[in-house]
């Protein structure tokens, strides 16, 4: 019961989601729309509740054993923070909401995408280095594409920026469309495998 | 893995060059690449009043680099009197769509409901996609600001993509794929899109097959627009500090191989 | 200055603090980005879930239809019992086999088919001139394939074929890190922009 | 399952497929608009793939041995578990921001996540488990709690360990950033789909001194992590790499099944060029 009822609906949603792709009929599209759509939004709420859940749970026991005491009553504010000014002022454009979003949450993660550019620094500093052949070509592509994409490239050779787009419009693509099409080789046998239910790793912990 | 120092001396380098040429205006001119005269050419031919969708498909961390692409488009399009409606396909996108879209309209004086209009955000982007080939009022009952879409002057002549000349999405990620993929084959929608420069590639095999029309990519894209467009902008501005972090990195780079080879003659000696 | 510039100038130089190491003052600014980033989407899936999806169809437009995507979310705080919480694997089944059955023709066509027919080139162009970069994307994406082929040591022709792909591979590695280098530099311009304009008003 | 079962299921899933394709050849007939015309070339390619894969999972299981090659990151996630032990530190295991439940990406990192936990149990290493998405969490924590039962040690489980931590890409970014730097683990696992925070990860990981095995599907970020990361499963190889640490011969099998498809594909390839060479008109290989 506790594994058959899950794969048995597991074996039925993947056939006719898998069926539906082939098919223009609206009756096809309404299921698509329904259960990619609806259905997994709404799951994916109610989880969402349980992950956040889980999160608060582990952040109050922090706070009960009085461990990091002071982060985890600003992650508890912030959290209980976003509803509340919801709340009070909706989610408009000029709204507190937006507000704090726009003043705390969104700098602070464009922030750290912005670390990349350090860590991109650092990486290329040690992860360049000729140690092998497969290496050198890596280091070798890297300049060269790197250096053909300078605005003055044109400056130091006319054929730089042609070199640049000849490497990525052919070797470089090549080498892309085999990964892409071993990634589709190995997803669509994964997902045969998860419909069959051979592949049940979410099913396991009774 | 290198020392915490080395770290420092390599991040303290990056944020004072970028800093510095950040300030120093020097002026950069490039010429415009294939992609971005294709893109350019394409908006200033279109005949008046045509209208054209732009979706919003980023998060707020992209903004610095859609952006000036999406300003400089969308003045194009407002300057041409071309028809704009506008939406998102991912929640931080909808306040920046919104507030861009006002932003060129005022520079314009173009009205809202009229010349453009703003419908806000849908999630289960490929449900919103495919919905709207069927009705796009279907979609969105409402715009973004609350009037019934029904009774929108704009939207009266807009039912579906045969309504829309081309979509532009502003996209950091994978979402311009969707429109490609979706709004593509079963309703013959034409698609460009405004990228980060990181996500130019990963769109090279739509743009080689035809799915994907052309696109404007990364500061420098937004720069080669703007110079097209007689606008300087924060494009231009920032490829003064781009080229020079770019110059850094790979200076960095060849430092490291020297290093390398350096240390490893060193111990080949003892 | 207008407080939201302060607010947002303060907590962006937190961040930058992780750079020299991990410390206090980033660890606060980390914490507050998890805490108002769970309420932010919580409030999001509020609006685009449990109001457009279960409330106002469920209340409004009378559609009980939406029962079964209740039923089905409503089985995931199984989770909070120990005895029931098999239960929640009813929800998961369904996500996980629905998107399989998606993503298998999906990933075929994008992935598989699509990519194979974009190789295809004729090796003379139509001037009769070699096209040799036809050539290098057939020999290109054939090598690669040998270096995924899983189910034969990579000795003798095979084994160079693969030795080829890998080389495809770096180059493909290193043009793809080229070109994405720009983009990362333009995030911290951004950021810099905003920390000289808008914060400390230097330009 | 017994095999019995098994047929069952793969004599209904060829009965279906049977059913659409007679769908596709009658809608040619009525002009119905079951069948999209316009998706017929990944029909086929779907049926040949779904034979093939599903003759080597048969092959396989009436014992027939087929030998793989080795993956280099494969051996490496043993010895990065080992690492850990030796050290006394954790482990920290994520899987990128660009996965849901759906993709089948994140199912082959689950599957590598589920031979970890076997090991971090038998070991008594601690597991550490931040995601972005809380219905991958849900499915790990079964999957983690499996293998300490498995290793025979659910008492070492513990399920705070496995955790949501926002949904917002970089709040997980700045969040896997501080769990690092602070539990300084000696290994890190970056297996699953990933976006613009790999490089962050990694290179967070690389400075407190981690052996970091990444793998991801997504092309872009593979540039990245074999940049900054020890080992890195190249696109399919974490498919390969899932397959091999299962112990289960039918998710092998498939790895062949793959490969001849492979050999296909390869064969495809140079006829259409061939053919392109002498009949540059036709274009029947496009699609």
């Amino acid at each position: 019961m506790q594994t058959r009822v899950p794969l048995l609906i597991c074996l039925v949603f993947g056939i006719i989601m898998f069926l539906q792709y082939f098919s223009a009929h609206p009756v096809a599209r309404a299921i698509y729309q329904t259960v990619t759509n609806d259905w997994w939004q709404v799951i994916f709420a109610f989880t969402l509740i349980v992950g956040v859940a889980g999160y608060a749970r582990i952040t109050l026991k922090k706070l009960g054993q009085g461990r990091d005491v002071p982060y985890s009553l600003v992650a508890l504010g912030g959290l209980v923070l976003m509803p509340v000014l919801a709340l009070i002022g909706g989610t408009k454009i000029n709204s507190p909401f937006m507000w704090a979003f726009e003043n705390m949450l969104a700098p602070m993660q464009a922030t750290v995408f912005s670390l990349l550019a350090f860590f991109v620094a650092s990486a290329s500093f040690r992860g360049f280095r000729a140690r092998s052949i497969p290496a050198t070509i890596l280091l070798l592509t890297a300049l060269i594409v790197l250096i053909g994409r300078l605005p003055l490239a044109e400056m130091i050779s006319q054929y730089l920026p042609k070199a640049t787009f000849w490497i990525k419009d052919y070797p470089s693509m090549a080498a892309r469309r085999a990964i892409l099409i071993g990634i589709g080789l190995g997803s669509m046998a994964t997902a045969l495998r998860v419909i069959l239910g051979i592949e049940r790793t979410y099913l396991k912990g009774e | 893995m290198i020392t915490l120092k080395t770290r420092w001396l390599i991040f303290s380098g990056l944020f004072i060059i970028v800093t510095l040429s950040y300030i120093l205006k020097i002026s950069m001119v490039s010429q415009p690449s294939p992609q971005v005269e294709k893109s350019f050419d394409y908006l200033e031919t279109l005949p008046e009043s045509t209208i054209i969708m732009v979706s919003f498909d980023h998060e707020a961390s992209a903004l610095p680099e859609i952006q000036p692409i999406s300003l400089a488009l969308l003045r194009h399009a407002f300057k041409n009197n071309l028809r704009i409606v506008g939406l998102s396909l991912f929640a931080e996108g909808t306040a920046i769509g919104y507030r861009l879209l006002n932003k060129t309209a005022g520079e314009l004086g173009k009205k809202y409901g009229q010349d453009y209009v703003f419908l806000g955000f849908k999630p289960q982007h490929i449900a919103a996609i495919l919905g709207m080939g069927e009705s796009i009022k279907d979609v969105f009952p409402e715009d973004y600001i609350g009037n019934r879409s029904d009774t929108i002057p704009l939207m009266m002549s807009v039912s579906n993509y045969d309504d829309i000349d081309i979509v532009i999405s502003f996209a950091d990620g994978d979402r311009t794929v969707y429109w490609i993929e979706y709004a593509g084959p079963r309703y013959g929608q034409q698609v460009m899109a405004g990228l980060t420069a990181a996500m130019i590639t990963s769109y090279d095999p739509y743009l080689a097959s035809g799915q994907l029309y052309s696109v404007v990519g990364g500061l420098r894209g937004a720069a080669e627009y703007e110079n097209l467009l007689g606008k300087t902008g924060k494009g231009n501005r920032s490829m003064p500090a781009q080229t020079s972090a770019h110059l850094y990195v790979i200076a960095l780079i060849i430092a490291g191989n020297i290093i390398y080879f350096r240390n490893r003659s060193r111990q080949g000696r003892g | 200055m207008e407080l939201g510039v302060i607010i947002a100038g303060l907590l962006t130089l937190a961040i930058y603090s992780f750079l020299y190491r991990d410390n206090p003052v980033y660890r606060m600014a980390e914490s507050l980005l998890i805490g108002l980033a769970m309420g932010y989407v919580l409030v999001i899936y509020w609006q685009t879930a449990f109001m457009d999806r279960i409330f106002t169809p469920l209340f409004s437009l009378g559609d009980f239809w939406v029962v079964i995507p209740l039923i089905l979310g409503l089985l995931m705080f199984s989770r909070f019992t120990k005895k029931y919480s098999w239960l929640s694997r009813i929800p998961i089944a369904l996500m996980i086999g629905a998107g399989a059955g998606v993503s298998m023709p999906a990933m075929l066509y994008a992935r598989t088919l699509k990519q194979m027919s974009a190789s295809v080139m004729p090796l003379i162009n139509e001037n009769g001139a070699f096209n040799i970069e036809a050539l290098v994307v057939a020999v290109g994406l054939i090598s690669t394939l040998a270096y995924f082929y899983f189910s034969r040591e990579h000795k003798g022709l095979m084994g160079r074929t693969a030795k080829l792909g890998t080389y495809f591979l770096m180059i493909f590695f290193g043009a793809t890190f080229g070109y994405t280098v720009m983009s990362r530099m333009s995030m911290l311009i951004g950021r810099i922009d905003f920390l000289l304009t808008d914060f400390l008003h230097v330009l | 399952m017994p095999a019995g079962v098994l047929q069952v299921k793969i004599i209904t899933f060829i009965f279906l497929l049977a059913g659409s394709s007679a769908m596709a050849s009658d809608s040619a007939e009525t002009g119905a608009a079951w069948f999209d015309p316009a998706t017929l070339p990944t029909l086929i390619v779907s049926i040949i793939s779904i034979i093939i894969v599903l003759y080597s999972i048969y092959s396989v299981r009436s014992g027939r041995e087929f030998k793989v090659r080795e993956i280099p990151g494969l051996k490496a996630v043993e010895e990065a578990v080992g690492r850990a032990t030796e050290m006394g530190k954790p482990i920290v295991y994520t899987p990128g921001y660009g996965g849901d439940i759906q993709r089948p990406t994140t199912i082959a990192s689950l599957n590598i996540l589920s031979s970890v936990a076997e090991k971090t149990a038998e070991y008594d290493c601690r597991l550490i488990y931040p995601t972005h998405d809380p219905v991958i969490m849900a499915v790990a924590q079964e999957v983690v709690k499996e293998g300490y039962i498995k290793a025979g040690y659910p008492d070492r489980f513990n399920p705070d360990d496995i955790f949501y931590i926002s949904s917002s890409q970089f709040g997980y970014a700045a969040a896997v950033d501080g769990i690092m730097s602070r539990s300084r683990p000696a290994s890190v696992f970056l297996l699953g789909t990933f976006e613009a925070e790999s490089l962050i990860m990694a290179e967070t990981g690389n400075s407190i001194g981690a052996i970091q095995i990444a793998g991801t599907d997504s092309t872009i970020q593979l540039a990245f992590f074999i940049v900054a990361c020890d080992y890195t499963l190249i696109g399919e190889e974490l498919f390969a790499a899932s397959g091999y640490l299962s112990d289960n011969p039918s998710i092998l099998s498939s790895v062949k099944a793959q490969d001849i498809l492979k050999v296909l594909i390869a064969l495809f390839v140079i006829v259409a060029v061939v053919w392109a060479t002498i009949d540059s008109s036709s274009g029947w290989w496009s699609y």
